[in-house]
């Protein structure tokens, strides 16, 4: 057993690790963590494959910004309440790692019987040394093979922030109050729809007993309860009762 | 070895490079001001699309010519994805024109929902055109990514946060799978270009022998990623979920369009990349149509949710389409099962767009998507409840209605291929699905309306179901053309 | 001789895209300005025509534009072709021609009404249904139009939707000619089992080899269309009922579309009938008595549009009758002239019912010569050309089928058809009396009628000189220039010798017979010599017979509709109640539990979602790895 | 098995790929899962460098960085979401969210 598959084997199993501590976890803050070390550890595996320039991404963007990403999320949801749901599925979790075990066996029996190999590239040692290193022979790769590749990368990052802005940003008052005005006239004196007899009225009706149309299609609903006139409907639907 | 900058065939990417354009015009005048993007968004999308449906003619297909290397393929196969992921992208935008003229819409967002739109319409111009794993997944991803965000999109209300997560866990979850499986056709063959990795595999793979069970597991975890793209059973269960969750206008569009990216995904990886394995991937193909079209049209059966019917139907149509694809067979010239495939897609895109359109319609109106909400259609608006019906036969299948063509054409590329079993399964899963087309027209035709009926204008909306209902009625009659495009494919992918 | 030619394609196109505007954007956009698409888009389809008759009828040249390829399955190739030959030359003609006269009349008639644009998107989208029927190169692109043929009557007599009259009317009239139709596609399917093809050539090249037992079949259940679409005993009770239509619709039906369609299928089928004399004896026997039939019902009809519509079912029975004996440019000229007076009749009867304000029994008219000499006098010269005088239009083509029945065998058919020609003038003049002559039975004081304006009045000219002058088109009889305008492609018709003696002896007879019709309703309607109401009565049963128009509607009603009611009843009740909304409601079905079974697999929970997924791929895997690789080899 | 090979690198992604899905099949809370997803996303691009250094290329390392960004990216989407949800439904227990179902 060579150095490099001692080396290879120790970092291995600490990623191993690293990913069961975020697969166990009870407290998902443990689990970033689990998953951190996981990660950094991979890079340091990049590095006996001679990716250099892979391990560094890996560090950087995985292990900096996702995990960020990830704990940031997870802090600014109720931190308290998390682990609490943890378990309590005992057929679901025997499934997984029945399921789980199945297709290791089937991946690691394609793995240690496979006796196929592809084309073999030019890009041994010697003419990535000869060329300056992994990072220059990636970025001519990347420069002059995979153009389009990187064009598209940068319109998935700009959809992705696109729908992610939609979705987190804040609703605004002006947001609220816009659906408000353009799709329903709500008060609160009134019974909930004047089409629904059968509700008994919470109010009495104004004196004339009269409720004007607001005109230009809009109709009226009326409020029961506050908590009605303040949740409007959903983007372009009725709420369900 | 010096660095080689080659420029691109820029004239060939005009289509995309268009919905592009269109993209970054809609964002740019949402920057500019909330008001003038809620007044011109709508056009602009609609402009652009049709911008690029047009400048389609500009290129000359039939070379397949390349550009990026072999990364972006023009050809027959990608005129045709192309042309279905605009006309879908078309009327969904007409479809959701209606939350705006309705006055129902907040007014907030619609450019970024379209940006969306767009970009999911521009993800799948790129699967169809993809030479590579890499442009092919990125097509696939960026097609999905926006739909993740737009079936959120009504996120003020629970159910379409919940729709949009299961659809965004599951999804994440087979996109591994599926880059899985493409980092193992990379080792075993040593390339990610679909021609390069079709020669290694024709030296590889001996037909009629097993194969190496590496080569055999990366076929399998590629074909349930994909499996997941065009909710095959056991991999669907995400879609009447996501279905039932999104935005009426965004379930419509999601029935068709990640459809097509996922068949034309399907059709590169399978049919052009892992073409000598085809023996394998065949029958596996096959055995999910079965499976998938049973499924889907059995279960549709008790449902009483609309959209959550035409979510379970569409696993039954995806199974019809597999079935199409079954019928491959490297020995026939005349291969006729990817051109089936892709004509069925076509008809889908309006029917199945123009059935979400209506549910959409009567939403607007103040009703419900329950199977109730329909009833006495007929006698309230019967002009709505006549094209709801036209759908209806044409997605069970009725001549001579475009559905009939679709199944029709699908049916012959069976028996052609010898696999008559599929195609008799094809017309008992039709017959069963008549059960609950019919139960909707019954509703509508025969029965008391109730529920509240809020009348509203919207004339967009109002025209994408006459076009849709126009083209589904009449599309038939001239389906000869779009079927001798979609049948040129094999100059493209073999 | 044929040639190909590339701008066939606009006459059919012209008043689809007119159709399609205004259907699209009518409601909002176009609204009352849809006659500015529609009019002009049928006047140039109009132009096209004559420029293609032009071509074939003087060179007697074939033109033909292949447009595409529709069915394209294996050895089954279905090509969407425009061919025109001299008979298509003469059909375009006149349904162009009379369509335009009719789209410039419903501007005026149709003004006002809140469907005006939908009226102009449906009245192009039949012209261009009948024009693509009548340029048809195979039976199977002429029964696709066929059938939009029928769709779009069904839209336009049901153009009144909430009138529920027009409504039933629009449904009767479907439903009847569906029965037609069902026959016609048996028809077509069992000439494509037995021949292989159906493109007209083809088919007709192959006919000889067919036993004539299968060619009756094919040419009877072909002329089964052809009795519902062209409204022949006895499946002409949709007719009078389409009545419900606004008028020009009447008109178009009548005089230009629809009606003619089952005629001109058979006159284009015609080498199949030829094979078949006992076919073409059923057509000649079903043709006469529709004529005489129908003429004795419009007889004693009152609705002033009813009695135009019995008549048009009559004259059908004249071309049934024409093509029955081979007499097919007889049928054809028929056809031709009929189109002028029948269109002139319904257009006319339309400006009194708006002058009289949608008042349509005669008895509530009367006098209105005096207000209204423009439409009296067109109306008197389609009239008589309707009922044979000579020498307007349809003395001439009338008169040669009476002939042409004679001499072909047929002695007592003719005869028949002579005694409806006596009818014929009868209840035509008893029409134009009961309507311009005598005193006004209304109140002149509240009622103003008057001239129609110049948009209706117009055609109405237009065709009152064409149903004057057409005939002459036919003259002399046998020899004139429609006959040798259509004789290549009736060919292989056989020809009888007519002698001069016996075309003056029936020419004399039926000119007798119409002035004997024409001097009742003169001595009944305005000299008050006879008494209608004595005639009637003792007259008694035959009067009452057909005066409920033969029974026919009543036996419909009683032995088809009702049993079929009941059985449609039982069916929703038992089948849909019980079985389809059972499934739902989890019934012990196979297929609704297996659902109701399967659906509880969707339990909402993502984690089992994701478990399917993996147990889905573990359980492929594993099958492939087993039996598919070299794993255990 | 004495010198380092692709087999070791690909021993070590079916693992990490393998133990990522069983976290994904059986935690309940929706971040998890999603760590569980990008750990599953990571063991591909072992699989993906393994495969480069075997074959002397550099295409598996391009397509390496190229699964970094498509992780990014539908983090981003990913947590969008979440954020939504919480915002609406103050859990993030998948199993609560059934209202979708059958």
């Amino acid at each position: 057993m060579s150095l490099q598959v001692l080396i290879f084997s120790l970092l291995a199993g600490v990623s191993i690790l690293g990913a069961l501590g975020v697969v166990i976890a009870r407290n998902p803050v443990h689990s970033a963590i689990g998953l951190v070390l996981s990660f950094l550890n991979v890079a340091a595996i990049y590095l006996i494959a001679r990716a250099e320039f892979l391990a560094v991404v890996q560090v950087i963007v995985y292990a900096g910004a996702v995990i960020v990403l990830v704990v940031f999320v997870t802090m600014l949801v109720h931190p308290d309440d998390l682990p609490e749901f943890h378990g309590r599925r005992p057929l679901r979790v025997a499934t997984g790692l029945l399921l789980g075990g199945a297709l290791l066996l089937e991946v690691a029996a394609a793995i240690l019987t496979r006796n196929l190999s592809g084309v073999p590239g030019p890009w041994t040692d010697q003419t990535i040394s000869l060329i300056g290193g992994n990072t220059r022979a990636l970025g001519q790769t990347l420069y002059s093979d995979y153009m389009l590749a990187i064009q598209l990368t940068a319109l998935l990052l700009l959809a992705a922030t696109i729908g992610a802005i939609v979705l987190a940003r804040p609703e605004a008052v002006s947001e609220r109050v816009m659906a408000a005005r353009r799709t329903l006239t709500i008060s609160l004196a009134h019974p909930r729809g004047l089409d629904q007899p059968e509700l008994p009225p919470a109010l009495p009706l104004p004196p004339d007993g009269q409720v004007k149309p607001a005109g230009g299609g809009r109709s009226i609903v009326l409020a029961r309860s506050a908590s009605e006139f303040t949740e409007q409907p959903a983007w372009g639907e009725w709420r369900t009762p | 070895m010096p660095l080689r900058l080659v420029a691109p065939e820029w004239s060939l990417l005009v289509p995309p490079l268009i919905v592009l354009g269109t993209i970054v015009l809609l964002l740019a005048i949402d920057a500019v001001s909330e008001r003038t993007a809620r007044r011109f968004a709508l056009p602009l999308a609609l402009a652009g699309q049709l911008l690029a449906l047009g400048s389609l003619a500009s290129i000359d297909w039939g070379q397949g010519a390349t550009t990026f290397g072999v990364s972006y393929r023009a050809d027959w196969f990608a005129l045709v994805v192309s042309l279905i992921a605009l006309v879908a992208g078309i009327l969904s935008v007409l479809v959701s024109a209606g939350y705006t003229e309705s006055g129902l819409e907040p007014g907030v967002g619609l450019a970024e929902y379209l940006a969306l739109l767009l970009f999911s319409v521009l993800g799948t111009m790129v699967v169809g055109a993809a030479g590579d794993f890499l442009v092919l997944l990125l097509g696939l991803e960026m097609s999905a990514v926006a739909v993740y965000a737009l079936t959120a999109f009504a996120r003020r209300r629970l159910t379409s946060v919940e729709g949009a997560l299961k659809y965004f866990l599951l999804g994440a979850f087979a996109s591994a799978i599926l880059i899985y499986g493409m980092a193992w056709i990379y080792g075993l063959t040593g390339s990610i270009k679909l021609s390069d990795i079709a020669y290694t595999l024709r030296t590889v793979v001996i037909p009629g022998q097993p194969v190496d069970p590496a080569l055999l597991l990366a076929l399998l975890l590629l074909a349930v990623g994909l499996g997941f793209k065009i909710a095959a059973v056991p991999f669907h269960m995400w879609t009447p979920d996501a279905y039932q969750g999104a935005p009426t206008p965004v379930s419509a569009y999601m029935s068709v369009v990640p459809k097509v990216a996922g068949f034309a995904a399907v059709a590169r990886i399978l049919v052009q990349g892992l073409q000598p394995l085809s023996d394998q991937w065949a029958g596996l193909l096959a055995l999910l149509a079965l499976v998938t079209m049973v499924y889907g049209n059995v279960v549709a059966i008790a449902q009483r949710d609309l959209k959550r019917m035409l979510g379970y139907s569409a696993i039954g149509h995806t199974g019809y389409m597999l079935a199409g694809l079954a019928a491959f067979t490297t020995g026939l010239a005349g291969d006729r099962s990817v051109g089936s495939v892709l004509f069925y897609l076509f008809a889908y895109t309006f029917m199945n767009i123009g059935a979400f359109g209506v549910i959409a319609w009567l939403q607007e109106r103040g009703l419900g998507t329950t199977l109730d909400d329909v009833a006495g259609l007929a006698g309230r608006a019967p002009l709505a409840a006549l094209t709801m019906a036209i759908f209806m036969l044409s997605l069970m299948g009725m001549p001579p209605l475009l559905g009939f063509y679709a199944k029709y054409y699908v049916i012959l590329a069976l028996i052609e291929a010898g696999q008559l079993w599929l195609a008799v399964a094809i017309v008992v899963m039709s017959a069963v699905s008549a059960s609950f087309y019919l139960r909707v027209i019954t509703q509508m035709y025969f029965q008391e309306p109730g529920g509240t009926w809020r009348p509203v204008r919207t004339p967009l909306l109002g025209l994408g179901l006459a076009v849709m209902a126009a083209a589904t009625l009449a599309l038939g009659l001239v389906s000869g053309p779009i079927l001798e495009l979609a049948q040129r494919w094999p100059a493209a992918l073999t | 001789m044929e040639r190909t030619v590339d701008w066939l394609v606009v006459i059919p196109l012209a008043p689809l895209l007119a159709a399609i505007a205004n259907f699209l954007f009518g409601k909002w956009w176009i609204r009352d300005r849809a006659h500015w698409l529609a009019v002009p888009a049928v006047g140039f389809s109009f132009l096209a025509s004559v420029a293609a008759a032009w071509t074939v009828l003087g060179h007697h040249q074939l033109l033909r534009q292949p447009l595409y390829t529709w069915i394209s399955a294996g050895e089954f190739q279905v090509p969407v072709e425009l061919v025109i030959d001299e008979l298509t030359a003469i059909m375009l003609l006149v349904v162009t021609g009379v369509s335009f006269l009719v789209h410039v009349y419903s501007i005026g008639y149709m003004h006002h009404d809140p469907g005006y644009y939908r009226f102009f998107a449906w009245l192009p989208l039949f012209v261009f249904s009948m024009v693509m029927l009548v340029l048809a190169s195979n039976f199977l692109v002429l029964f696709v139009f066929w059938e939009a043929v029928g769709l779009c009557s069904y839209l336009l007599i049901g153009f009144w939707f909430r009138r529920r009259s027009a409504a039933e009317a629009a449904k009767k009239a479907f439903v009847v000619n569906r029965i037609g139709d069902f026959g016609f596609a048996l028809g077509i399917m069992l000439l494509f089992t037995k021949v292989g093809t159906l493109e007209y050539q083809a088919v007709f090249e192959a006919i000889p080899r067919l036993s004539s037992g299968t060619v009756t079949t094919i040419a009877l259940l072909l002329f089964t269309g052809a009795i519902g679409k062209s409204a022949q005993l006895p499946l002409f009770v949709w007719l009078p009922d389409a009545m419900e239509g606004p008028t020009p619709v009447s008109a178009l039906i009548h005089a230009a579309t629809m009606v003619t369609a089952g005629i001109f299928m058979v006159a284009r089928a015609h080498p199949i009938f030829l094979a078949s004399p006992l076919a073409l004896w059923i057509v000649a026997v079903i043709g006469a008595l529709t004529s005489f039939v129908a003429a004795t019902i419009a007889t004693t009809q009152f609705d002033i549009k009813r009695v135009v519509a019995y008549s048009t079912v009559s004259q059908l029975g004249y071309m049934a009758l024409a093509l029955g004996v081979g007499a097919w440019i007889p049928a054809i000229f028929h056809l031709f002239t009929h189109a002028f007076f029948k269109a002139l009749l319904f257009l006319g009867s339309g400006a009194v019912m708006h002058a009289m304000h949608d008042e349509l029994d005669m008895r509530r008219m009367g006098g209105l010569k005096r207000w209204m000499p423009l439409t009296y006098w067109t109306l008197v010269i389609g009239a008589a050309a309707n009922a044979g005088i000579a020498p307007l239009a349809g003395f001439w083509s009338k008169d040669e089928i009476l002939v042409s029945a004679w001499v072909g065998g047929a002695p007592l058919l003719a005869l028949l058809g002579l005694a409806a020609a006596f009818f014929t003038a009868l209840y035509m003049f008893r029409a134009v009396f009961l309507t311009f002559h005598g005193q006004p039975r209304f109140d002149p004081h509240q009622l103003h009628p008057h001239d129609p304006p110049a948009t209706m009045a117009v055609p109405l000219v237009v065709l009152a000189i064409g149903a004057a002058t057409t005939g002459f088109l036919g003259v002399p009889p046998e020899a004139g220039w429609i006959h040798h305008a259509l004789e290549p492609v009736f060919e292989s018709a056989a020809h009888h010798e007519v002698t001069l003696s016996l075309t003056l002896g029936l020419a004399i007879a039926s000119t007798l017979v119409a002035f004997a019709g024409l001097w009742i309703a003169y001595a009944a309607y305005v000299r008050g010599t006879l008494s209608p109401a004595a005639v009637a009565a003792r007259l008694g049963p035959f009067y009452r017979l057909a005066a409920n128009g033969w029974y026919f509607d009543f036996i419909y009603q009683r032995y088809v509709v009702r049993p079929l009611d009941a059985a449609a009843t039982w069916l929703w009740r038992s089948v849909d109640v019980g079985i389809i909304d059972g499934a739902v409601n989890g019934s012990a079905r196979i297929v609704a539990s297996t659902a109701q079974l399967w659906r509880r697999l969707q339990t909402g929970l993502v984690a089992n979602y994701a478990l399917m997924i993996a147990l889905g791929t573990v359980v492929l895997v594993g099958a492939y790895l087993v039996f598919g690789s070299t794993l255990f080899r | 098995m004495s010198e380092l090979s692709a087999t070791h690198f690909l021993l070590l992604s079916a693992a990490l790929f393998i133990i990522g899905m069983v976290g994904v099949l059986t935690r309940r809370n929706v971040l998890v899962i999603f760590m569980c997803i990008e750990l599953m996303l990571n063991a591909v691009n072992v699989s993906l460098i393994g495969f480069a250094w075997e074959l002397h290329q550099l295409t598996g390392q391009v397509f390496a960085l190229f699964v970094i960004a498509i992780a990014a990216a539908e983090a981003v989407v990913g947590l969008g979401i979440v954020m939504a949800l919480t915002r609406r439904a103050d859990t993030v227990d998948i199993d609560e969210l059934r209202q979708l179902r059958e």
